[in-house]
């Protein structure tokens, strides 16, 4: 099997490396090729590890590559730990990916209009995306696959770097190199915190690896360590809030969220692969992945209980107001993934997995549709200037559609299952801010539902483009761009349905995700319904389904039925619109604190510190200070004989007096 | 009061005397003159100590050499005594002062308390036939050869030196230089001309 | 058998001999003159390379071991040898040199055989000082190491060199005097001047703060750390490309150096009773420094202040043992010390393809300023790769060497203190900061000037010389542990020797 | 009979003198020469004093090489001076500041 879990990992990394350094020469057919086969052949192997591992025959995985390094009896390894978790994941990632890259070939096909005409990194742009997506498999790789802490922090800053290139990726727009600077840092950020809890991990268990941390966890639960002061506080919650600050960076969880939105100046394929479905679900990979230690501290799990609500509901008010279709998507992507931390801090870390794997596929389908609709819009993201694309875009607005449904949670999507799961597991929580939790996801799915068909009814129906010359040339995107949507449109509508039984009240994660019985949420929502089908039929009962429905009927009141009334509304509640639509004004306040703050004291130690105390005062100063006392001094050397015999007939005279009288 | 002790202190007083002299007379040809009344009054002192060779040599070479040394510079020179002299008056009870201080400090140090003839009793005569300047040789060509060698060299620097420093080329003497004309060659002095035999 | 042979007095001697050589040979044949340098350079990394073939890491004991009389009279002998802890040292030096060598080929016009020479002898005298047992051969090599340094800077440097070259001299120099007076103290109360004797030499407290404070006067200033630092930028502003990589890859080492040879096992309780002092003035470097990086325009004074904020992480790991020791009972001090061991190797290489690439495009276009770039990118794809790959090794990203000795030391010092790793991580944000800000603002972006459009992309000299170093990036990033097991024994023999008290 | 300190006090007496000349000849170098030969004869005193006393003949040497050492300087101070005056004129000591700093 090792061999299998190591082709998965290097087929998309020799992918990348043929098309990232021969890209010139093997042209952009070849690169595309050659890159799609490798995801491709991670793909087919990752489901045949995932059937293997639903039909019982794989066993889990936990073995060393090969040795990092030894030091100080602490052994890194690079390993795998392929279980059951794993399985899911991977499959999700190369799935995902495989459909991206496919779309990528139709969407990147005319980069070159993207670049200057001189500019000879524009020549090559389109193996090398090839490369980076590929690149970018590779590393979600390794950090879902990987069996200790130094692989996943190498897979964390990884799929980091190749964020940081691809949102950057037209180097040539001031608006991309700058969010993908801001990305980096804030992710910087989170790392910080990530790292310090790795090392607190490596302190207290002289390990990095999964299996020998978890074995010391329970032995750990009750240390408690000094930070500040006296005041002692819990190891665990230390070490779960720690990660989770690295989960918050990369997981785009308030306040760390800034990047997120900004990324979506990248080309559409990876705002859908990188953005959305695979790389910011890393953190709540990690936190599930992380489950035996997380369930020692009912601390950290109120805290990314906490988070995740304000994230879920707070960012989704955002995207009512936005009117890019990128970004839209992208503060929906914020969201979900707010409700996804809301399960694991509800301890329902299977429901935040599922969540996971759903939210992957119907919002890679709306980041593709989105995609296709710019693609038909020539580019043009503002769904102000759109509507009524429905006609010219069949398969774009169907498959829209399904997502759109799936994402709001209209029951018998995939989306109703795995949000339902959640809202009720955090009904059953009972941890500190569990409350607080449950109104805000509650509240979070009418806005979902809200501000998904607002964009929906804004794009696709209604009057036409306003553009003329845009509806000409407005037609359905070419067979790979809507293959892939159709691809991604078929588990986004069933594969909640298919595997919420095993994944939610099965034992599936029996194994991999640890739960306390006084945690077990699911186990209480399991309590009230069994299955699927069970939930289905649990509908009217569900708050959740009111509200997503109410939603809609705001939404398509007010966008379809009554367009006036929009106007009305943002005038009325307009201080509220503008509190929106500045997102709360943390972008500003970050400028204005962090970037501007670090610069200020930056300037200040090296005006005041280096070049005012240390050079000038220490270094510079001592020089000078001998000159001065020179020029003083030399006024003694008058040059006149008798006053050098002067001064020694005087040192004679004290000499003498000293020796004679003292 | 014996002898011994009334010559030595009229020596001392003449040496006193005369060193005052040298510090205060206008004429320096005056000074250098009490000078050389100091040191024979000295080498008198000397001879009381049975320093006779140090004695001889303080008179030789001090009276007949440097001090006659002194005579020539200050007569050779042109000096102008009026602005040197300019400040004595001023100077002197500063002067007296210091040298008095000084004095009576030293003169605490070695004063009779300390090195009294209580303290260190006047060693006894040597005989008639004992030779100070055998002794002295004896330890200078022994014990202080290296140091004595030093010594010639220092002088032998000094000579060099004070000639160096003193000679000069003038522009209005005329004078051959040996070197040149030693390595003249025939063809410097004559030039063959081939001339046609005149015509006449 | 070659560990038999004189390896070590090869690997010094080979380039000093061969330095006079071009020297001598002067700027007639100037091409000739470069391939004989570059051909001793290599010719010496070869002969260095046994060091680590035939090296035992098993032990902790002296390898290579040269040991004759010099001066009888002061009992001072040419005694050198290796161990774990200097042996990666000197392969960094012979791997560097070639590298400078080549990056100087076209380059340098003015009296290249100099130029050339001064580097072949630096070369010489830092393996010397990296391997030289006996206190005062050391203190030659550690001085003789400033004359070509102080050439290269003086007569090769920018417009303001003069400052920079005497700022450096007297900086390092009134460091080394302190030095001195230590060692020959220290010669008194052993009889003789051999540096593993004076590891076992019994000093009082006092006498050990002394010397201590002596020592770090010598190292801190060329390592160099907060507050000693202000030569450095000055320094490598104005040098010639090739002396900022040796300065910034193998000087700066030397300091580092210093306090696992001489410091921390001379002195071990005065190490102990003031870590407070180098572990505030290390997370200074790594906090102040970056921020100071931040805000600067000249790219080559944003890399030295990046290096100075780098190498508070080496003695801030080296320093932390003490207090790891007593929380922990001794395990994971090894942690700080290999970590910073490995930060300086991976520095070495880091720093130095930074300043190389800086000083490709100085040589395009004669300036150093940030302001005068700007999408460079689309004019230099290949360089703007290798640029934004060193750029990323030097925010520490994983993969690259630049991860390895920082992960180590944030994880030992979070054994010592928490607050200490937190500062210490600091490095992650800030770091990230100043390095990728640097390079949007060069590489990325549309082309800002008519200087950046008219850029060629690099030629197969820069292309060799950065193809190399990236390699060594990356393969120490990907797999550390070969050089953290050659300096395994010796740096655990070191935690050892220096957990016992002298008292 | 004459008492060591009778010499030494004469040493004294006779080196204050020389002092008291260097302060108010200040400006005659050639005096100050003649000042300096004074104290070294004040010096030799003590010396011979402390030989005789002492019976040791190493005072007699040391005489012997102050007397040479001050011949020799004698001789190169009055060289220089020579040398000063013919560029100078003068040999007054306030036109020599060269060394001013």
């Amino acid at each position: 099997m090792e061999n299998i879990y190591l082709t998965i990992v290097l087929a998309p990394l020799i992918g990348a490396i043929i098309a990232g350094f021969f890209g010139g020469t093997i042209g952009r057919k070849g690169s595309h090729w050659v890159t799609s086969t490798g995801v491709g052949i991670s793909t087919l192997l990752s489901l045949y590890v995932l059937s293997d591992f639903i039909l019982g025959k794989a066993e889990t995985f936990n073995g060393s590559v090969y040795t990092w390094m030894v030091s100080d009896g602490i052994h890194m390894e690079v390993g795998f730990l392929v279980d059951k978790l794993t399985a899911v994941m991977i499959s999700v990632v190369t799935f995902v990916s495989f459909c991206i890259h496919i779309y990528t070939i139709g969407y990147m096909a005319d980069d070159e209009h993207n670049w200057p005409k001189t500019s000879l990194a524009g020549r090559n742009s389109y193996q090398r995306f090839f490369s980076y997506i590929s690149l970018f498999t590779f590393s979600m790789l390794m950090l879902v696959m990987s069996n200790n802490f130094l692989q996943l922090f190498f897979g964390w800053e990884a799929v980091g770097l190749v964020s940081y290139l691809l949102i950057g990726f037209w180097s040539v727009r001031p608006t991309a190199i700058f969010a993908n600077l801001k990305a980096f840092i804030v992710n910087r950020v989170g790392d910080f915190g990530f790292i310090l809890g790795i090392a607190a991990i490596a302190m207290y268990t002289n390990s990095l690896d999964y299996a020998e941390v978890f074995s010391m966890a329970p032995g750990l639960a009750d240390t408690q360590i000094q930070i500040w002061g006296d005041s002692s506080w819990s190891l665990m919650s230390v070490i779960g809030i720690l990660l989770f600050i690295g989960a918050m960076g990369k997981s785009a969880q308030v306040p760390l969220h800034v990047w997120l939105p900004d990324s979506m100046e990248g080309p559409t394929p990876i705002s859908a692969l990188i953005h959305a479905a695979t790389m910011v679900t890393a953190g709540v990979f990690m936190v599930a992945r992380m489950s035996p230690l997380y369930e020692f501290s009912e601390t950290a799990l109120s805290f990314v209980l906490v988070i995740g609500a304000t994230t879920a509901f707070f960012t989704g008010l955002i995207g009512i107001v936005q009117n890019d279709i990128k970004r839209v998507v992208a503060y929906s992507t914020l969201s979900q993934l707010g409700y996804m931390m809301v399960a694991l801090g509800a301890s329902a870390y299977a429901a935040g997995i599922f969540h996971l794997m759903t939210h992957a596929f119907f919002k890679a389908l709306l980041f593709l549709a989105a995609g296709s609709v710019i693609i038909g819009m020539h580019h043009d993201q503002d769904i102000r200037n759109m509507g009524g694309v429905r006609k010219y875009m069949p398969i774009t607005y169907w498959t829209s559609l399904l997502g759109s449904l799936a994402l709001i949670g209209f029951p018998g999507f995939s989306g109703f299952f795995s949000k339902d799961a959640i809202i009720e597991a955090v009904h059953h929580s009972s941890i500190a801010g569990s409350g607080y939790a449950y109104v805000l996801v509650l509240a979070g799915v009418f806005v979902t539902a809200l501000y998904s068909f607002r964009m929906f009814f804004l794009v696709f129906h209604g009057e036409g483009p306003r553009d003329e010359h845009a509806k000409e040339h407005l037609h359905e995107s070419p067979k790979v761009v809507t293959v892939p949507l159709i691809l991604l449109a078929i588990p986004s509508v069933i594969i909640g349905y298919l595997t919420i039984g095993p994944m939610l009240f099965g034992d599936w994660f029996k194994d991999v995700l640890y739960v306390l019985p006084e945690h077990d949420t699911l186990a209480a929502v399991q309590a009230v319904v069994h299955s699927g089908n069970g939930m289905l039929a649990h509908t009217y009962a569900s708050p959740a389904f009111y509200l997503a429905m109410a939603g809609l009927g705001v939404a398509w009141y007010i966008y379809v039925k009554n367009p006036a009334i929009a106007d009305k509304v943002k005038s009325t509640l307009s201080p509220v619109y503008t509190l929106l639509d500045k997102k709360y004004w943390f972008d500003e306040a970050y400028q204005a604190v962090f970037a501007a703050g670090s610069r200020g004291i930056g300037k200040f130690l090296w005006l005041v510190g280096d070049r005012g105390v240390i050079d000038g005062l220490a270094v510079n100063g001592s020089a000078y200070s001998v000159g001065w006392l020179a020029s003083i001094v030399r006024h003694l050397q008058t040059g006149y004989l008798y006053h050098y015999a002067i001064a020694m007939i005087l040192g004679l005279l004290l000499l003498l007096t000293w020796f004679v009288f003292v | 009061m014996t002898l011994e002790k009334l010559i030595f202190y009229v020596l001392a007083a003449v040496v006193i005397m005369a060193a005052t002299m040298v510090v205060t007379r206008r004429n320096p040809v005056h000074s250098a003159l009490f000078l050389i009344l100091a040191f024979f009054a000295s080498s008198g002192i000397w001879l009381l100590a049975e320093a006779e060779f140090l004695a001889i040599v303080l008179v030789l070479v001090y009276v007949g050499a440097v001090m006659v040394l002194f005579l020539f510079v200050l007569m050779m020179l042109d000096i102008d005594l009026a602005v040197l002299r300019a400040g004595f008056i001023k100077l002197l009870p500063l002067g007296i002062i210091m040298a008095i201080a000084m004095a009576a400090e030293l003169i605490l140090v070695v004063g009779p308390e300390n090195f009294g003839i209580d303290k260190y009793a006047a060693p006894a005569r040597h005989a008639a036939d004992y030779s100070n300047t055998e002794e002295i040789g004896s330890v200078l060509y022994t014990v202080y050869m290296y140091p004595f060698e030093i010594a010639a060299v220092i002088l032998l620097v000094a000579i060099i030196a004070a000639i160096g420093l003193t000679m000069r080329k003038r522009s209005d003497t005329k004078y051959l230089d040996p070197a040149t004309q030693v390595v003249v060659k025939r063809k410097d002095r004559v030039r063959m001309v081939s001339m046609d035999a005149e015509r006449g | 058998m070659i560990a038999d042979w004189p390896i070590l007095s090869l690997t010094v001697w080979i380039p000093i001999i061969g330095g006079f050589m071009v020297l001598a040979s002067g700027d007639r044949e100037a091409n000739a003159t470069k391939w004989t340098a570059l051909i001793i350079s290599i010719l010496t990394f070869i002969v260095s390379l046994p060091l680590w073939f035939a090296f035992d890491s098993s032990t902790s004991a002296m390898q290579f071991v040269e040991r004759v009389p010099w001066v009888p009279a002061f009992d001072v002998e040419y005694y050198m040898g290796v161990d774990g802890i200097s042996m990666p040292l000197i392969i960094l030096t012979t791997f560097i040199t070639p590298l400078v060598v080549i990056a100087g080929w076209e380059v340098i016009k003015y009296r290249p055989s100099q130029y050339m020479a001064s580097f072949l002898i630096m070369e010489g005298v830092m393996v010397g000082v990296f391997s030289a047992l006996d206190a005062m051969l050391f203190y030659v090599y550690w001085e003789a190491m400033l004359i070509p340094m102080f050439l290269i800077i003086g007569i090769w440097g920018g417009a303001n060199r003069v400052y920079a070259t005497i700022k450096f001299f007297l900086y390092t120099f009134l460091g080394s005097v302190f030095m001195l007076v230590a060692l020959i103290y220290m010669y008194f109360q052993s009889g003789n001047f051999d540096i593993l004797g004076f590891h076992t030499l019994k000093l009082g407290l006092t006498e050990q703060i002394l010397i201590f404070i002596a020592f770090l006067l010598a190292f801190a200033v060329k390592v160099p750390m907060w507050p000693v630092h202000t030569w450095l930028p000055d320094a490598h502003v104005e040098a010639p490309t090739g002396g900022s990589v040796i300065l910034a890859a193998i000087m700066l080492k030397i300091g580092g150096y210093g306090f696992l040879r001489f410091s921390l096992p001379i002195t071990p309780d005065a190490s102990h009773t003031l870590d407070w002092l180098i572990i505030g003035m290390s997370l200074i470097a790594v906090v102040y420094i970056g921020f100071v990086a931040l805000i600067q325009q000249d790219m080559k004074k944003l890399i030295a202040y990046s290096s100075i904020a780098h190498m508070g992480f080496v003695t801030l790991g080296f320093f932390i043992v003490f207090i790891i020791s007593q929380n922990n009972a001794g395990s994971g001090a090894a942690l700080g010390v290999q970590g910073g061991m490995v930060q300086m190797v991976s520095h070495g290489f880091i720093s130095a393809a930074l300043f190389l690439c800086v000083g490709v495009l100085y040589d395009r276009l004669h300036s150093r300023e940030i302001k005068d770039y700007g999408g460079v990118v689309n004019t230099m794809p290949v360089f703007g790769a290798f640029m934004v790959f060193f750029a990323m090794a030097n925010a520490g990203l994983p993969g690259t060497s630049g991860f390895v000795g920082e992960f180590m030391v944030i994880l030992a010092s979070f054994r010592a203190d928490f607050w200490y790793a937190f500062l210490a991580a600091t490095t992650l944000i800030i770091g990230a900061a100043y390095t990728l800000w640097m390079v949007k603002r060069v590489i990325f972006g549309e082309v800002t000037n008519e200087g950046v459009a008219a850029l060629e992309d690099m030629n197969h000299r820069e292309y060799i010389v950065l193809g190399t170093l990236a390699a060594a990036v990356l393969l120490l990033g990907l797999w550390p542990a070969p050089l953290v097991e050659v300096m395994d024994a010796s740096v655990n023999n070191l935690l050892q020797h220096i957990a016992v008290s002298k008292l | 009979m004459i008492a060591l300190s009778d010499y030494l006090i004469l040493g004294a007496i006779l080196f204050a003198i020389s002092v008291a000349g260097i302060f108010i000849n200040r400006k005659n170098v050639i005096i100050l020469l003649m000042c300096v030969e004074l104290m070294l004869l004040a010096v030799n005193m003590n010396f011979i004093a402390f030989s005789h006393f002492l019976g040791d003949t190493a005072g007699q040497v040391f005489v012997f090489f102050i007397l040479t050492v001050a011949a020799a300087e004698a001789a190169i101070g009055l060289a220089i001076l020579v040398v000063l005056f013919r560029s100078k004129r003068s040999i007054n000591v306030e036109d020599m500041d060269v060394l001013k700093g």
